[in-house]
């Protein structure tokens, strides 16, 4: 491959596999902010992956195309009922947030599993046939209802030169809908008097009590919304990549989500930024073989490569990372 | 005479423990109502009740007359109790502004309103002349500016009764004499203020009425016209207290400490200590005096250890420990007890024996060949609980769980045991009662009678005036002047802290003033 | 009610928690529960055989959960002890199969190799994080796909392009006759006693050396530890250095005793993740991961006769795992449950 | 389900069958499974239908004395299920995949009267019957069919972890590639997993970028990325030429999209032909223990799904050519590639 074929493969791929650690690692910065140490994320996507896939195989039929768009829905209402429990045992019952957050991982793939087994009778489910449509070339006419109608004469962006076969070529509208969640999420964590709270809380919990604040109702908020951003998520990953939900659908993705939040400094714009690092970590150790000089590199150095940059780019020139301070701690009035 | 908050035997338990036992507390319209006791008295307590942030087991409270349920700080902020907590309440890397309207925020379509916010904030503090920056974050700006920053935040929520938990302990003489301007001004606006605070003289400087609680209890309320500083010590504490330490001339021989043209950076790479020379004899107790800010702090630092040394050189005996690592410095002779007690001085979820042996736990006879004898750290720490009067139910009973006073006496006492040759003491009494800072004032003068030597860091002049031998002014990273108690007052400290310059004497120790400029 | 009874009640009630969940979901599910736990309870200490493997099992479990321990009480989050085990497992299994020695020199060799390589997979997160402030989840993270991506490259190396290493010899095996007479030919090896030695040595380590109490030091107040004189670099270091050398030692329990080779990996043993869970049921403290290691042991390999004896599915016990390790951690609601129970009784 | 059945008695029927083999013809059989579970749609569940159907045939109940499996939900349980089955006296037990080999051999030398079989390794105990197949040769009539197929000259493999059974895929089909048309291109890569579905179909997406039309997986789930790129592309231009060829079992289902199919063919190996075929010659007291059956094209073990038409009649006639050539050793299929 030349050097742009290369760019033009490596830039989508990442995007594409950043989508869903992006929303996941949304939901983790949500709730860390708020001061609640959410290890369940691994936990959450995979119910997310199990309701979307169940959702759209059992109701592809009545709602078409757009069945993956309201799996998504279901994934997120199953993933924050799931969330509520860890919520409940660390924010209220003062567990260890980290054991709750275990428990949830564990919880979550005996529970999906189980569930498979007693509906399909067998250890993953069928395929699904409603799938997210992918966009080879990507303009404003693909706007739904009205881009048809303004824009239908207006070049599509991916015929920008360069810049448009690395971002407007194999667009899915998911990852169009992570972005702009990241974004969002910047907006309200930062410039709303919610995002103020929510990070006081996670900040200086006894601070925000003082001024008012139900400290207790924000962690839950915020982990109820990491519960919905990763069941997002994992209903995004189950149905773009795997088609089906088994024992190793989600497999280590969520754990890579929280690396994407502690690496983004738990910022929704650095973990956007750190998921699309490991996309595009991952996608040149796939490119790598087709590229000369590193085709010949034995096949371990490609597969190790993604990790091994990671820890390079954290070493060398990320620096060192400050966690909300309150994070990790159950408040308790009064306690100082 | 109305009173606009009235607290009837208010009771609160802590499981077993009664923190407040029927204590009464009425604030009238315009005044400002002291609230004196000894640590752990229950004066933090009893106000969290009046905030809303515990629920008493018994008593009522009532606000200009009517009985209220005070459920939380939301309450309280609607009956316009505002309130100034011992520990600050600021999100450290909030702005200004942010901490200020935190919960009650200005928005316009939902989006927060920084810019009317910050407005609101100017206004608030040109009117009360409460000078803070509203953009600035607060891990960046004093602890005078969080001090207002926190009076600020009660204004802005229309607070018309203050409640001002031991604001002066992290301030220095000026920012008090600012404090207690404002607190006029704000009676003059007609609100109400109830102060707690170990300095009496702040008390008969500042308040009408005095309430004094002992152990939980109420002792009853007094007219700061009608009584002194005297009365009140022995109100709170039950016994006669001596102000002044009494101490004998100091007879100083041999240098132990020499600093020779240090330059020590801060984190950001700016230098806050700037060439500085200074040099400590045994037998002597050396006060630094200076306001914070001035490199008091990492001045301490790089002696110790902590900190790189940018410049200049340490001597400890004549031998150089510029740059070693803290127990190398540790090790030749130095005790130090830090400036912030739950950052350096303790391991709050450690035992307090364990916290004893801190410096002492990885040699004989602590341990042998890296075995370490935890019946031997209980004893050692038993035996300096008894010393130095730590009230604390044993060694193994978590450090966390000592008042300020009793972490601060355990800190004292596992240095002093140690006799080192040069104890830095940074700030050893803050935030203690007049009993607690009596007892270490003595343990510091024994060590000098010992033939020790103390460097004393601290804001208090009064602590300084009363304890030093020699005084050492520091100003903007520099030593600009060293006098002796007996020749100078507070006005002059006061005016040398502040940077101004005066003809300085040669004061015994040679040359210390030679490169001595002042801006 | 005395401190000790709690501390000893909660998890107790827990397990029973636990259990209950388990079955009302059996019952909704038509499956029935009293089948179910007979068959976990006969899957457990059904015979000597069985009782032989869930032994086995608890083994690694024990030095997993030792390795998550230890560096939680050093103030470090250890998710990488996968990643140790797996190199640990490597380290042994190429070291058995490499050379033919004296059992009194191979073995030793074999488990020293073990620690080392854990060890050294502990280090570098450990360096990463002492030097560059760098968080040690996200280092311990990547460091165990390193790992799995490199052993199934070296394996493939030692064997030749095969998928597995010959198994070790004679020895460097930690199997025991005696063990396998005594259960029926079931895979318990010694490794079991050097993983309760582990115990012990993680105990001493804590409670009765200086490094110990610098190590705790270090883990609570990073500040006042480096007041004090201790070199909190250093201790974050050698934290993750032993915790990694425990994970090591883990995976020599596999190479050397259950499988007596190491194969390619098609993804994580699970192990040292379910450390984490072992580690903190035992609130982190050395006797605590064995009730832990013991508590997560039998069950896991208990359930495996759900399915063989009464037809239900493993996924029940792993749910039941879950639930119990919920309600352990929010110890707090079961103690205050208890002080309520308590408190009522003395009224009365 | 069929779990439900599984009989919970431990003792007692199913005692005497393994003894007395002379006067009931009928005989037990069961399989471990390795993590996968008997519905992989892979090799344990082609396992799992040969021994269904075994049973059916013989009028065999499943449970104890008729048919049984236990699935392992990690590596360290492959010895507990095997003995667990062997305890219940079942004439045969199956250690189903090559990771069983170490866990079979162990087993298998502690209880020597007990009756063993493994596929897709080598276990070298008189009471263990072996199986092995040349997956090589059937990748082989794959790389033909790709060779013939393609319109870009360009054919992709995407295989899992570096191991000698994925490995041969590999040399087959880069063999019957180069056998069938030298001039096209192989593009060949391992992911390095057989669950990282997202890896193959960046793996895929890179070789169909790069111009190959067919891609031919041996990845298991890493496999099921692969699909779903070649399903996107096709979905997004159902004029486009792109292909799958699947592998182990008929992954016909995997390649539906819409009216469509991406599915060309899938290199089928026969499992449960070869769990019948122990399990009949064990009945008839022919136990080919200390044995290794090898499986190819000759015995029918090894072979193509039907195609549904995606390969034309005239590809087929070749494909069957080559075949044949195989069959009767002219073309002597590599098991790895140079
Ligand atoms: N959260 C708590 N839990 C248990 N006991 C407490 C708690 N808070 C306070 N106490 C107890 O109540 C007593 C009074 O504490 P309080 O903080 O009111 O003292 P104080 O008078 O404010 O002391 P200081 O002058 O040091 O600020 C303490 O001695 C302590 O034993
Ligand atoms: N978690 C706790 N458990 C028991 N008692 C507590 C706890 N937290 C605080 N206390 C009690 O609160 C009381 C308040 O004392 P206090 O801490 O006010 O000292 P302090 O002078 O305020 O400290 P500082 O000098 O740091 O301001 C202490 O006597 C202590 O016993
Ligand atoms: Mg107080
Ligand atoms: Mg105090």
């Amino acid at each position: 491959m030349s050097f742009l074929e290369v760019l033009y493969f490596i830039v989508p791929s990442a995007i594409f596999y950043a989508a869903p650690l992006i929303l996941v690692a949304l939901g983790g910065v949500f709730s860390e902010r708020s001061g609640v140490v959410n290890i369940g994320l691994e936990g959450l996507m995979v119910i997310g992956a199990f309701v979307g896939i169940l959702f759209n195989l059992l109701f592809a039929d009545q709602f078409g195309g757009l069945t993956p768009w309201l799996a998504l829905i279901a994934a997120m209402v199953a993933a924050l009922l799931l969330s509520l429990v860890h919520a409940v045992a660390s924010i209220s019952f003062r567990a260890d947030q980290v054991v709750s957050g275990v428990a949830i991982n564990l919880l979550a793939i005996a529970l999906a599993l189980y569930l498979v087994k007693r509906i399909f009778d067998k250890g993953q489910t069928d395929f699904i046939t409603e799938r997210f449509q992918r966009y080879d070339s990507f303009g404003l006419s693909d706007i739904p209802f009205i881009g048809p109608r303004l824009f239908s004469n207006v070049p599509d962006f991916s015929d920008i030169p360069i810049i448009g076969p690395m971002f407007f070529s194999q667009v899915y509208m998911t990852s169009v809908f992570a972005i702009a969640m990241a974004f969002v999420a910047w907006f309200v964590i930062y410039k709303t008097p919610f995002g103020l709270r929510l990070r006081s809380v996670g900040e200086h919990p006894m601070a925000a009590d003082t001024m008012g604040i139900n400290v207790t109702r924000m962690r839950y908020v915020a982990v109820m919304i990491s519960g919905a951003l990763a069941g997002i998520g994992g209903a995004i990953y189950a149905q773009t990549v795997t088609g089906d939900f088994g024992h190793a659908t989600i497999n280590g993705q969520g754990f890579m989500a929280l690396a994407a939040m502690i690496f983004g400094k738990w910022h929704p714009l650095g973990a956007m930024g750190a998921a699309l690092f490991f996309g595009l970590a991952q996608s040149l150790s796939i490119a790598g073989s087709s590229i000369p000089f590193i085709e010949d590199v034995p096949n371990v150095f490609l597969l190790i490569l993604p990790y091994v940059l990671t820890i390079l780019a954290l070493a060398g020139f990320i620096g060192r990372a400050n966690a909300p301070k309150a994070n990790g701690k159950p408040y308790i009035k009064g306690q100082r | 005479m109305e009173y606009v908050i009235e607290m009837l035997n208010i009771r609160k338990e802590f499981g077993s423990f009664v923190a407040n036992d029927n204590i009464t507390l009425q604030l009238k319209k315009g005044e400002i109502h002291a609230l004196l006791g000894e640590n752990g008295a229950g004066k933090s307590t009893l106000m969290n009740v009046l905030f809303g942030l515990y629920q008493p087991e018994g008593g009522e409270i009532r606000v200009r007359g009517e009985k209220v349920n005070i459920a939380n700080p939301n309450v309280a902020n609607d009956l316009g109790i505002g309130m100034v907590h011992q520990h600050f309440m600021l999100v450290e890397n909030f702005s200004v502004t942010e901490n200020i309207v935190l919960g009650s925020e200005p928005t316009k379509f939902g989006v927060t309103n920084k810019k009317d916010a910050a407005k609101e904030v100017q206004a608030l503090s040109e009117q009360y002349g409460l000078n803070v920056d509203p953009h600035a974050i607060i891990e960046d700006i004093s602890v005078g500016m969080q001090q207002r920053v926190e009076i600020l935040k009660t204004l802005y929520r229309g607070a018309e009764i203050l409640i001002f938990d031991e604001p002066t302990a992290s301030l220095t003489p000026q920012e008090i004499i600012e404090l207690i301007q404002i607190m006029k001004r704000l009676i003059a606006e007609g609100k109400s203020i109830i102060l707690i605070t170990h300095k009496l003289k702040e008390i008969m400087d500042v308040s009408d009425r005095v309430t004094v609680i002992r152990k939980g209890q109420g002792v009853g309320t007094v007219t700061t016209s009608e009584t002194n500083p005297n009365e009140l010590a022995s109100l709170m504490v039950g016994r006669q207290v001596e102000f002044k330490t009494e101490k004998g001339p100091a007879s100083p021989n041999g240098e132990i400490l020499d600093i020779k043209d240090l330059v020590v950076t801060d984190y950001r790479g700016v230098e806050k200590v700037k060439k500085l020379n200074l040099k400590v004899r045994k037998g002597e107790i050396v006060g630094i005096a200076g306001i914070d800010g001035n490199g008091q702090s990492e001045l301490i630092e790089a002696i110790t250890g902590l900190r790189k040394v940018k410049s200049g050189k340490v001597l400890i005996h004549g031998k150089d420990v510029t740059g070693l690592k803290p127990r190398k410095v540790t090790e030749s002779g130095v005790g130090h007890i830090p400036q912030d007690r739950h950052k350096h001085g303790l391991v709050l979820d450690f035992p307090i024996g364990h916290n004893i042996a801190l410096q002492t736990y990885y040699a004989q006879p602590i341990s042998k060949s890296g075995i370490i004898d935890y019946n031997k750290i209980n004893e050692k720490a038993a035996q300096i609980i008894k010393d130095f009067d730590v009230r604390t139910q044993g060694p193994h009973e978590p450090a966390r769980a000592l008042s300020g006073g009793n972490q601060q006496k355990a800190i004292i006492g596992r240095e002093v045991d140690r006799n080192p040759e040069l104890l830095i003491a940074a700030l050893p009494t803050r935030g203690l009662d007049v009993g607690a800072i009596e007892f270490i004032h003595k343990r510091l003068i024994e060590q000098r009678d010992n033939g020790k030597a103390v460097l004393l860091i601290s804001f208090e002049l009064d602590e300084v005036m009363n304890v030093s031998d020699r005084i050492a002014v520091i100003h903007d990273g520099e030593i600009v002047d060293i006098v002796t108690p007996e020749e100078t007052t507070e006005q002059e400290l006061g005016l040398l802290m502040a940077g101004q310059s005066k003809n300085s004497k040669e004061q015994g120790v040679k040359k210390e003033g030679e490169d001595q400029h002042v801006e | 009610m005395s401190n000790r009874a709690t501390n000893l009640l909660v998890p107790i009630i827990s397990v029973l928690l636990g259990l209950l969940v388990g079955a009302i979901i059996m019952v909704v599910s038509g499956y029935s529960p009293i089948e179910g736990y007979v068959a976990l309870w006969n899957g457990i200490f059904g015979d000597l055989y069985t009782i032989g493997e869930t032994l086995r099992q608890i083994t690694p479990y024990l030095l997993a959960g030792l390795a998550v321990a230890f560096a939680f009480r050093s103030g470090l989050f250890n998710i990488g002890v996968e990643g140790q085990l797996i190199v640990g497992w490597f380290a042994a299994a190429y070291v058995g199969v490499a050379v033919e020695l004296p059992k009194i020199i191979h073995l030793p060799l074999a488990l020293l190799a073990a620690v080392v390589a854990g060890a050294l997979w502990g280090f570098v997160p450990g360096l990463l994080k002492a030097k560059f402030r760098v968080h040690e989840v996200i280092v311990t993270i990547m460091m165990n796909y390193i790992a799995l991506h490199t052993t199934n490259a070296l394996i493939r190396t030692v064997s030749g392009g095969g998928d597995r290493t010959e198994s070790i010899f004679e020895s460097a095996s930690l199997r025991s006759e005696f063990f396998q007479n005594l259960t029926d030919f079931s895979r318990l090896h010694y490794g079991i006693f050097i993983a309760l030695a582990m115990v012990a040595v993680m105990w001493f380590i804590l409670e009765k050396t200086t490094l110990g109490f610098e190590l705790k030091a270090v883990g609570f107040n990073q500040n006042a530890s480096e007041y004090a004189g201790m070199n909190v670099n250093k201790n974050i270091i050698l934290a993750m250095v032993i915790s990694g050398a425990f994970a090591g030692l883990g995976g020599a329990m596999e190479a050397l005793g259950t499988f007596e080779y190491v194969s390619s990996k098609g993804g994580f043993t699970g192990i040292g993740f379910d450390g984490i869970a072992v580690a903190l049921l035992g609130m982190n403290t050395p006797l605590g991961v064995v009730f832990g290691a013991s508590l997560f042991g039998s069950l896991k390999y208990g359930a495996l006769n759900m399915p063989n004896e009464a037809g239900i599915p493993v996924e029940i016990v792993e749910i039941v795992i879950a639930v119990i390790i919920f309600f352990v951690a929010s110890g707090y609601i079961i103690r205050l449950f208890l002080l309520r129970a308590a408190n009522k009784k003395e009224a009365k | 389900g069929s779990e439900e059945d599984t009989s919970t008695e431990n003792t007692g029927n199913g005692g005497d069958s393994g003894e007395a083999t002379e006067e009931s013809s009928n005989i037990s059989v069961a399989m471990v499974t390795d993590v996968g579970g008997i519905d992989d749609k892979s090799f344990n569940q082609s396992a799992w239908e040969g021994l269904q159907k075994f049973g059916e045939e013989n009028g065999l109940e499943e449970g104890d004395g008729g048919y049984a499996y236990l699935t392992s939900t990690s590596d360290a349980d492959y010895t507990t299920n095997l003995n667990n089955l062997a305890r219940r006296d079942f004439d045969v037990v199956y250690g189903i995949g090559a990771l069983m080999q170490g866990a079979v051999e162990e087993i298998a030398s502690q209880q020597e009267e007990q009756q063993f079989a493994i596929i897709d390794e080598v276990v070298e105990l008189p009471n263990v019957a072996s199986v092995m197949f040349k997956e090589q040769e059937g990748a082989f009539l794959a790389g033909v069919a790709a060779a013939l197929m393609t319109e870009t000259g360009k054919v992709g493999f995407v295989g899992g972890m570096e191991i000698p059974v994925i490995e041969r895929f590999e040399a087959g089909f880069k063999a019957g590639v180069e056998a069938a048309d030298p001039s096209v291109e192989v593009d060949s890569q391992y992911t390095g997993a057989f669950d990282k579905a997202e890896l193959g179909k960046t793996t895929a997406n890179r070789m169909y970028s790069g111009g190959a039309d067919i891609v031919f997986h041996a990845a298991g789930g890493t496999g099921n990325g692969v699909f779903t790129e070649a399903k996107e592309r096709k979905e997004a231009d159902p004029e486009a030429n792109i292909w799958v060829i699947g592998v182990d079992a008929d992954q016909y289902d995997e390649g539906q999209i819409g009216d469509q199919n991406v599915t060309m063919t899938s290199v089928l190996k026969g499992v449960e032909m070869a769990v019948i075929e122990i399990a009949e010659k064990t009945q008839a007291g022919e136990f080919p223990g200390g044995e290794t059956t090898v499986y190819g094209l000759a015995e029918d073990g090894i072979g193509l799904a039907d195609s549904r038409g995606a390969i034309p009649e005239d590809v087929m006639t070749q494909i069957e050519d080559f075949k044949q050539q195989i069959i009767d050793g002219e073309i002597e299929v590599p098991e790895t590639v140079e």
